[in-house]
Formats: structure tokens, C-alpha cells, sequence
């Protein structure tokens, strides 16, 4: 056995993630799905870095992207299809949605609430630790959840309680339409060091700079020493599909036509001055989108030279065929 | 739409009162793209963006209306105000009653809030019941965008702490946003609403007085946001049927008109709140209550949310009140079966 | 008081069950201090103190009660809940329906509720009917010692979540800690409360069953907790007055025991609620409802907390139920004025 | 003007405040005062140290310990006596009590619950920005307080707001009947300035070094730079009146009698085997009581010699006058 990752299996089941989640995009603009859609396309890498570590005794705390840590973790792609479809054979029946997930038998939640995942991950360790010696939990959240108050509870909890618990903290700058830069006061590592959690980053486009970082991290929970992984990654899908940022990136102009109103009666240059700050938001959005060699898919890709693309198209066509089998059973065209 | 949407409606409301008033600022998260016509026109010193902290932001609007400000705190849905809440409860409404009222807290709180897009348990709350049983606290949930802008005027010249309501599904930048209405195939339930006229200058709309919607006989149906324009729907359609409804839009929960709930109650046979709050210890009993106490005992039913809300779009309908729940429960009422 | 006061009561009701069953854990601030003797007997892995961080150790209870064990969470005073409030609703009440009741959340919180000693607002509150409003919660509130060893154990039976509600004038560890009741010349209203017997094994009295504590006639008096006492004494006062009473004690406030309710309202003549909790938008709201709803429509009347809580004791007095306000609310109701 | 503090002043401030924390106990143990009462005994210089600095433009936000600071700030101690007998004439006429005492002309206001101070005084600095340029407000807490989410949450708010607040954590070690020590992972000093906050410790027991420690906060934070003051003292009166652990340490044999019950249906060694760690914390109790020599009036008393008498005699007569007059026109005896 080597000490390092399988790179083959680790590009597998990312491309499976991504082409899950691309699956569920097309659900969702085919009008198929209800509501707000959160994919977690650009956190393959971590996703896939920090699973791998886990069994199915280890418990999971997922945010509002949870569908590539489920599909990791063993829950059944055709189920979560159909619970987004809304089916009464979906994962929960068609009660949860795709931001409320759950399976029990893996011990795996989600919410949509932003920094909930840290306190609920430091109770899945507690049980861990009682009922199941040498699991842990493992939570995850964004960079912007971590100026929500229980996410540094959480993280104060895990240390003075020792639990057997590692957070992931997916950082991708941005929080719903807010570069988080600007309203996280220091850094979130040496916050986290502040506390004492064992700490690592990592660059979450690289999935074996994730594994490596995410081993001692998982190894050393479980003997009761909790820490955390902050990942960076991209967001190139946006924060959810269609939303402002997005449509605007697309369309810079909508940004003039909705402030106009506003700039008739204000002296045009304060007007402009003021939207200063927006507009950089805007080009840092765009800027953000179109970095494509940032795709954890394409750095494994890469490593893996000539092997990656029929292992891409094996993981792919698996896939495919649980989705369109989902599908099928939903009375849905693929 | 005819008019602007209840968004829109809220931030030209706040757009007026801000150029009257210095101390009136915008605090919450995602602001500037949020209300970008607000801060083109008054700048990041007024509306300003906060972190994923709602207790600091929250609790920081409260300490600046101490401190002589008018803040406005937005709270994008109100179902994250609970990780907030008692920067309301325990400050923002205590504050003035323990200083026997010599400190107010004039802060007003805007959140989205409702259901009926498939966003499920989490995102769908209606929770106004919860909130109006605060002491002090103003609550309002307006069904139009002209009240929607009129109260909110009204709320920035109170003196004390406020809740303003808007009901995603009367919000065109909500939906798209959130449903992606612009999606083929997508159908949710967004009511007709009606046309208004827009003025050139807004008017308050006076807290704590409801509004009758229409005004024709057996049945009164007390309702607010959303529920007023399915109760004003499922009246036409009882009228067809034979039985006719008076529409009551109670705009304010708290608070609660209690002098018009009695006067029209009384004057019909039969009394039902339509309410996408959660039944019980809400809305609903309250006007039960205040009808028992004022000694209008009348045959009462009510449609309400009848649980967590669940996701997919049928299980979603059965939750929510709806026309045909509406229709239903009227007809049960009054004895046509 | 003869036997133990609420607070030894419910605490030997977690002893027996947490003897009885490993995975049940007490979670909370200084309970090493507060539960020493649940300390002494299960040690620090299952009675684990907590840093001020409610919401990280609440929703810690959530995440424990989903890996399968059965966590109490002490919150110490109710009011404090609202820092935390979110973990309750969002996720310890929506993951048993949002995953379609495939994953229950048993866990209970355990707080210290209501006035009457000083503390004022921030501290004196009952807001069960808040609490009550949240769907799917069992919410619990015993006036004697014997119902709460009872509750406390069909709570740590219960597969959903739970808040038992323990009055702090009915503790004496609270009343002695809080107000301090040695001192001489102190003197809050603390209620008689009637001696139980205390069995050697403690047996569960059921969630959701109200309790007839006096059955007379006229007026039915709901109430529960420390109003039931309140109650009992008016109603002494008021038999003696030419009134009779039924006091009946609610015991859970949600699920509300509709049956009971209505059965011994239908068979009085007036209906009275005596609330410790905010009267608008809570439980005598509802009460009305379900008898509205029922069809049974009596003159009704609440006697409840007018508001936030003061300091002084009079003001107090004033403003939480006395046996006084309910003596003439009842007479108001019933006409002898 | 020298550039070191008036120790004069300090001294008879420190005084009239510990005066009145007495006169304060004294109305409650004769039970003339409703509910709880928490004193800032202990807290003086920590308290005299930074007010110091303050003009009654800046705002304050104080915990359930606020008569210290209220006095240093300028409300009448009158008006707090009539207060905290329920008086109609007290400072809120009787609806607010000991917790809830409220100042709006000095901008002061108080809170119950724990952690809160933070993000009001968050709050009140905004204001001062805005409306009293030049002007900073200052937030209270204690050691306990830095484990709730909004106290950490308002010092991120207040680096990227940068706004004009200086937090001061008054740390007594104790939160209630809890060693903070047990339940704080790193330092607070550590996890202040992982924000960013400008972050000074001082021995809370000597108010000269309050006092230098928090001048530099203060000017920093009128120019819009944070900071926050840890400073280190005692409770030698405990959490609150005859709170628990002040009943148990004055008769240890309570603690055996408690939990004499538990203990028969268990096998004696594991029940004291467990009772270790709350001995070993009303053992710490004990001793953190009789430890005189930290008190701060006593460190200043020392370093002004002769002259000590005389301020703490004129001090405490003009307390004790004010008060009288208060204990006076409410009809009490003195
Ligand atoms: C308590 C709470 N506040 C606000 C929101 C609305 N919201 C949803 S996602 C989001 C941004 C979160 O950013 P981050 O934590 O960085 O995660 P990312 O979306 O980037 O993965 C916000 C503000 C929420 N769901 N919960
Ligand atoms: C949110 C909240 N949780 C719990 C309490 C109960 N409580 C009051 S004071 C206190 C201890 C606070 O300790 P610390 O912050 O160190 O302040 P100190 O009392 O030592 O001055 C606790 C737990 C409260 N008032 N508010
Ligand atoms: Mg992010
Ligand atoms: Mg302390």
C-alpha cells in the first residue's frame, strides 16, 4: 500500500460529482426542479481529497451543496434525482429538496441554514465517540460562514471537548454576491489556530494536495484531536444557478438599466462613485468564471495524461446511467 | 405586474424616507447588490454590507438606534432571524418597556418571508404569529405593493422596533432569483394581483388598520400577504358557487386592528382566517380570541401552513393554504357540502 | 413543600432513565454544579458542562441526537433560548418531517421559566407559546413535581424533539439561587402547592394530557404551571364568593389536549385562561381556536402577562397573573360585579 | 498635564464604586432588593482604568455588573438606589432593576444577557461615527462572554466596519460556577488578534495599568481603529449574591449532604471519583475569595501611602450621602 492517494479514483468519482451536479443544472433549467440550486461544482477537489478518508461509520454535516460529499459518501445519485424531481421514491420522500438531504444510514445531514453544519458535526462527533470509538464527523462550510457566530462556538467546542471532529471550510471568496475578503477581519487559518484546531490549508483544486492535508487531520480526529481544512476553490457555477451575479455577469448592461432610476436624481459622478465598489464585484465575478485551469478536474487531468480520458468516460457513462434510470422511473425524458 | 413589484415598492419607500432622514441607513448582507438603486444614491456609508453574522449586525442596528440612528436591518429571510432572535426579543423589545420608556429602540427589520417555490422547510416561513406575540414589537405583512411601500414609511417614522414582511411570491426580484421563473415549464402559484395606481410622492399607510378587500356578506375571511389575493380568488369563485365572503386584509399582525376584526366579524355569520403561517398558537388563534372576548361567537375555521413545508410542489400545495383548500373550508363552514 | 421541590423531581427522573438507557447525556452551563448529583452517580462523559455558546451546544445536541444518542440540553433560563433558537427550529424540528419522519430528533431541552422574583424581562419570561408555535415540538409545563418526574420521563421516551419548562417559583434550588428567599423580610408570591406522595419508582404520566384539578361548574379556568395554583386559590376564593370553577391543568401545552379542552369547556358556562406567558399570539389564542373551531363558543375571557415583565415588585404583580386579577376576571365574565 | 493617570481621582472613584457595591449588598441582604444581584466588586480597576478616558459622548454597553461604570460615567447613585428598590422615581422608575439600568442621556445601557454588550456597543459606535465624530463607544463583557457566538462575531464586525469601539473583557476566570480556564480553548488575547483587533492585557487589579493599557485603545478607536482590553481581576463576592458556590464555600459540607443521595445506589469510589473535578473547582473558589492583596483598591491605596485614608473617608462619605438621600425619599431606613 502506498502512502499516497489513488489519483485514478479520486478523478473517478470527481467527474462522477461534476457530472452529477451537471445533471441536476439541466434538471433545473429544464424546470423540472423547484426552487434555489446550489451546486457544488469547483469543490470537487476538496470534496473528493477529504472523503476519501472516511468510512460509512463517519458521520457528514453538509451545507446546501451537499449532493457531491452524498455521492462520496454511497448515497445513490438516482435517489437524490429523485428527490429533487420531487418523487415520493426520492431520498426523502420529496420532502427535502436539494437542500435538504438526509440519510440516516450514513449519517449524513444538510441544511440550508449558512454555519449550521459546525455545531451539528460536533454533536455527530460526540455520538461518534460514545457509540462508535474511532469514527469522527466531519463538517462543512464556506468561507463566509465563518463570521457566523456557532461556526466559532463550534470550533471552541470541538477543542475544549476534544471531539473527533474535522471542519472543512471550502473557501471560494465569495459569499452569495459579497467578496468575503472584504468582511472577514484577519485570516480565517489563524483564526482557526487561535483555538487551537489542528489547521491546515490546502490549494482545493489540487485533490491530492486535499488528501494529503485532509490524512493528518482525519487521523488525528479520531484519537480526539479535532481540526479543520481550509480549501481553496472556485465557484464557477455562482452561488446558485441564475442568480443575480450570474445574470449580470452575463449582461453587465442590466447593472446601468436597474441603478438608472436612481441616477436621475443624484448627481451622476457620486452615483458613479458609488457603484465603484459594485462594479468591481462585477469584474471580479467575471474574472472569477473564466479561470478554467483552476478546475480541480482539469489538474488531476492533467497528472493523469492519457489515462483520464477513458477513466472520464467510464465515470460519466456510470453515472448517466443512474440519472437516466431516475429518470425513467420518474416518468422524465433524459 | 402593472405597478413595481413589493420590492421595489419597499426600496423607493426607503429611498424617499432616506432623503429625508440622514438617520436613516440599510444594514445586511449582500446589500449593495441587493439594493443597488439605494446605494448608488446614498453610498456605502448608508448602506452598508454586512457579514454572515446576523446577532452582531442585528444587535449592532439595535445599539445605533440607541445611539440616535433610524437603522433598517435587513434579514434576507426571516426563517435566519432565529439565529438572531434575541437581539429582538431581548433587546430591541425590552429595552424601551424596562427603561419605562424612555429609550426606544426605532429599528426596523425587512426580511423575505413565505413560501410556495419550492425552497422548502427552511427557506418558506411565514412566522409572523411567532413574532407578534413579542411585546412592543410592530409586525406587518402587506398583500400590495402601495401598502407595502406606505407602511414601510410609516414604520421608518415609529418609535419603536418594526418587522416588515415581504412575501417572496409578491416579489418579482425573489422569484427570479430564487425560483428562476424565467425557466420554461417552471409554475408556481403567484396569484393575479391587481393593478395599482402609482403616486408620484408616497403615502404612509397608517399601522394597525386593516383593510376590507371586499365587502359582501356571510363570511368573513381575515387574511394578510399572500393568502389576501387566494381569499380574494376563492370569494369569486364562491360567489359563483353560491356563497358570498368578505375579504379582510389585515396588513398589520401586530399590532392587530382588533376594533375592525370585530365590526366586520359581527356583521357576518361566519368568520375563517386564511393565514400561511403555522395554525396553531398564531395569527389565526388570535382572532379567535379577540372575537370570543369581545363576545362574537360565530362558527370559525381556519387555513394555515399544517406543518413544515415540505419540498416537492404537490406536498407544498397540500401544506400552504390554496384556493381550493380555501373554497373547501368555506363550504364546510357555512354548511354547503 | 413536602416532597422534592420541580427541580429534585426532574432530576430524579433523569437519573432513573439515564440509569436505564446509556444513551441518554445531559449537556449544559455549569450543570457539574447545578446536577452534582447527577454527576456524582454518571460522571463528567455524561454530564458534560458546556461553555456560553447555546447555539454550538444545542445544535451539538441536534447532531448527537442524529447519531443516535438521546441528549437533554439545559438551556438555563428559557429567555436565552432566542440565542440559539435557530438549532430548535431549523433543524432539531425540520429533519424529522423534512426527511419524511425517517430521521427522528430525540432530544430534550430542559429550561427554567417564569417570573415573579425580580429578575425582570430578560430573565422572567414563560414563552411557551412561542415555543409552542413551532411545528412538530412538544412543549411541556408541569405545575407540581409528581407530573414533572412523569413528563421528563415520557420526554426521554419521546423519538422528536421536546422542551420541559420548569417554573422557577416552583423551585426551590432556583428561588433560593435566584432571588435569594433565606433573606428576611422577602416575600414574593410563591403558590401553596398541595404534598404528593412520592412513589419509590417513577411512573411517566403521558405528553398531551390535561388534567382535571377541580371540578365544579360554572367556569372552566385552563391554565398550567404556576397559573394552576394561582387558579386553584382563586378558585377557593371565588366558591366562597358565590362563583364555581373548574381548573384545569394543561400540563402540555403542545400537542394541546383539544379533546379535554373542548369536553370541559362544552360542559361549562364561561372559559378562562390563565397564562404566565404574553397573552396575544399564544396559548389562550389558540385555546379560543380549537373551541371556535369546535363549535363551542362561551363567553371568554385571559388573564395573562400584559407585557414585557418589570423590576419592581409591584409593577410585577401587575403584570403576571395574581389571584386577585383572575378572581375579577372571572367575575367580570360571569357578571357579578 | 502629565501623561500618566491621576491616581487620586482613580483611587476615589475606585472607592465610591466599591461603596456603593456594598450599600448595593446590603439593600438586598436586607431584603429590600427583588431578584438577583451581581456586583462588580472586583472590577473596579478595570472599570476606573478605561472610563477614564471617556467623555459622556461615548456610549456604553455593561453587562448585569453596570453600577461600577454607571457611577464612573456620571449617573447619579440615587437614582440607581431608587431603582433597585423599585422605586417610581428611580433611574426607569422600577421597571428595569439591577440588570436592566438604562442611562440615555450618557448613552449607557445594560444587559442580562451574556455576550450582548458586543455587538450593541458594535451598534453604538456606528452611531458615534455618524452622529458624534470623534466619539467611541465601549463594550463590557466577561471571560465567559468570548465563547458566545455574537461577541466574536461583533469583533470581526468591528474590524471591517472599523468602527470606533473598544471591548473591554473584565476576566475573573469564573463564569458562574464554571473555571473559564476549562472551557476556553487558546487564549482570548490569542483570539482577539486573530481579528486583527488591537489587543492589550493588563492586570485588572492595578488601575494605573488599566488605565495605560487602555489610553492608547481609546485613541486608537475615536480614529476608527478596534481594540480590546483584557484585563485580569477578581470576584471575591462571587457570581452573584449567596450564589451556590458562595454558599458552598462558606459550609462544604452541603456539597456532601447533596449528593449523598446519589451516591448510596452507587459504588462509593466512582461517585467521589466523579465529585473530583467539582471539589477541585470549589477548592479554586475558596481560595480565589481570600486573596486581599489582589484587590485593586487596596494595590492603589498602597501606592498612595498617607494620602489613602483621607480620599477613601471623603469618598465614601459623599457615596454615602448620596445614597442616604436616595434610601431617604424612598422612606427606607439607612
Ligand atoms: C444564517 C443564514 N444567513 C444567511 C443565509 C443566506 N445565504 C445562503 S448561502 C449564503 C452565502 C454563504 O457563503 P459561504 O459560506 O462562503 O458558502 P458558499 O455559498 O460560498 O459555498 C448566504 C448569505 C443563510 N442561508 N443562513
Ligand atoms: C446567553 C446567556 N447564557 C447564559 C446566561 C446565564 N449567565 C449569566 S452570567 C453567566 C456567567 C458569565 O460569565 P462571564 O462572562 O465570565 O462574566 P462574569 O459573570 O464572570 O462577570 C451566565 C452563564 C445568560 N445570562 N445569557
Ligand atoms: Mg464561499
Ligand atoms: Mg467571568
Amino acid at each position: 500500500m502506498s502512502d499516497g492517494p489513488d489519483l485514478e479514483a479520486l478523478f473517478s468519482l470527481m467527474v462522477r460529482m461534476r457530472a452529477f451536479e451537471e445533471s441536476l443544472a439541466s434538471l433545473w433549467r429544464r424546470g423540472l426542479v423547484s426552487g434555489e440550486m446550489h451546486l457544488g461544482v469547483g469543490e470537487e477537489g476538496v470534496v473528493a481529497g477529504v472523503l476519501d478518508h472516511l468510512t460509512d461509520r463517519d458521520g457528514l454535516a453538509l451545507d446546501y451543496r451537499p449532493t457531491p460529499a452524498l455521492l462520496a459518501h454511497g448515497v445513490s445519485p438516482g435517489s437524490i434525482v429523485l428527490e429533487v424531481l420531487g418523487h415520493h421514491d426520492g431520498l426523502n420522500s420529496g420532502h427535502g429538496g436539494h437542500m435538504h438531504l438526509f440519510s440516516p444510514e450514513l449519517l449524513a445531514t444538510s441544511t440550508g441554514i449558512v454555519g449550521s453544519t459546525a455545531p451539528l458535526a460536533c454533536g455527530l462527533a460526540l455520538a461518534a465517540r460514545r457509540l462508535r470509538p474511532g469514527s469522527i464527523a466531519v463538517g462543512f462550510f464556506g468561507d463566509g460562514a465563518v463570521n457566523q457566530g456557532m461556526v466559532m462556538e463550534a470550533w471552541n467546542l470541538a477543542c475544549v471537548w476534544q471531539l473527533p471532529v474535522v471542519f472543512v471550510c471550502k473557501d471560494n471568496q465569495w459569499a452569495a454576491t459579497t467578496r468575503t475578503d472584504r468582511l472577514t477581519a484577519g485570516s480565517i487559518a489563524g483564526r482557526a489556530r487561535s483555538f487551537g484546531l489542528n489547521t491546515r490549508v490546502a490549494d482545493g483544486t489540487d485533490v491530492e494536495a486535499v488528501w494529503r492535508a485532509a490524512k493528518p487531520l482525519v487521523d488525528d480526529a479520531r484519537i480526539g484531536e479535532p481540526g479543520i481544512l481550509i480549501a481553496r476553490c472556485r465557484r464557477p457555477s455562482g452561488h446558485m444557478l441564475d442568480d443575480t451575479l450570474s445574470r449580470t455577469v452575463r449582461n453587465p448592461a442590466d447593472l446601468l438599466r436597474m441603478t438608472r432610476e436612481s441616477m436621475t436624481d443624484q448627481p451622476g459622478l457620486s452615483a458613479v462613485r458609488h457603484m465603484a465598489g459594485l462594479t468591481g464585484t462585477i469584474a471580479k465575478a467575471i474574472g472569477d468564471r473564466w479561470l478554467p485551469h483552476r478546475d480541480p478536474l482539469r489538474t488531476a487531468a492533467r497528472r493523469l495524461g492519457d489515462r483520464a480520458e477513458a477513466l472520464e468516460r467510464a465515470a460519466r457513462a456510470g453515472l448517466q446511467r443512474d440519472v437516466d434510470g431516475a429518470l425513467a422511473r420518474a416518468g422524465v425524458a433524459s | 405586474m402593472t405597478g413595481p413589484d413589493i420590492t421595489t415598492a419597499i426600496d423607493r419607500a426607503i429611498a424617499q424616507a432616506m432623503s429625508a432622514d440622514e438617520r436613516i441607513l440599510v444594514i445586511g448582507e449582500d446589500v449593495p447588490a441587493l439594493r443597488r438603486t439605494l446605494l448608488t444614491r446614498f453610498g456605502p456609508d448608508r448602506v452598508i454590507e454586512a457579514p454572515i453574522s446576523e446577532s452582531a449586525f442585528l444587535g449592532a442596528g439595535v445599539g445605533a438606534a440607541l445611539g440616535g440612528l433610524r437603522p433598517i436591518v435587513e434579514i434576507m429571510f426571516i426563517d435566519f432571524l432565529s439565529v438572531a432572535l434575541h437581539q429582538l426579543v431581548n433587546e430591541a423589545a425590552m429595552i424601551g418597556p424596562l427603561s419605562n420608556g424612555r429609550w426606544p429602540v426605532p429599528m426596523m427589520i425587512r426580511a423575505a418571508c413565505g413560501g410556495g417555490y419550492g425552497d422548502a422547510g427552511q427557506h418558506e416561513q411565514a412566522l409572523w404569529g411567532m413574532l407578534a406575540g413579542v411585546p412592543g414589537l410592530t409586525v406587518v405583512a402587506p398583500s400590495t405593493p402601495l401598502d407595502a411601500a406606505g407602511l414601510t414609511l410609516s414604520l421608518l417614522a415609529h418609535d419603536g422596533p418594526s418587522i416588515l414582511l415581504e412575501h417572496k411570491l409578491l416579489s418579482e426580484m425573489w422569484m427570479t432569483e430564487l425560483a428562476g421563473t424565467h425557466r420554461e415549464g417552471v409554475e408556481f402559484d403567484v396569484p393575479e394581483t391587481p393593478p395599482e395606481i402609482w403616486p408620484a410622492s408616497l403615502q404612509p399607510v397608517p399601522i394597525g388598520e386593516a383593510i376590507v378587500r371586499r365587502e359582501r356578506g356571510e363570511v368573513a375571511i381575515f387574511s394578510l400577504a399572500v393568502g389576501v389575493h387566494r381569499a380574494m380568488q376563492a370569494a369569486c369563485e364562491l360567489e359563483q358557487r353560491g356563497t358570498e365572503c368578505t375579504v379582510i386584509d389585515l396588513r398589520t399582525v401586530s399590532p392587530l386592528d382588533v376594533a375592525t376584526v370585530c365590526d366586520v366579524a359581527g356583521r357576518c355569520e361566519a368568520v375563517m382566517v386564511v393565514d400561511e403561517d403555522y395554525g396553531p398558537f398564531g395569527l389565526s388563534g388570535e382572532i379567535a380570541a379577540v372575537l370570543a372576548e369581545a363576545g362574537i361567537h360565530r362558527p370559525f375555521a381556519r387555513v394555515a401552513a399544517t406543518g413544515v413545508i415540505p419540498y416537492a410542489v404537490d406536498l407544498e400545495r397540500e401544506v400552504l393554504p390554496s384556493v381550493p383548500r380555501i373554497v373547501a373550508a368555506v363550504e364546510r363552514l357555512v354548511g354547503v357540502d
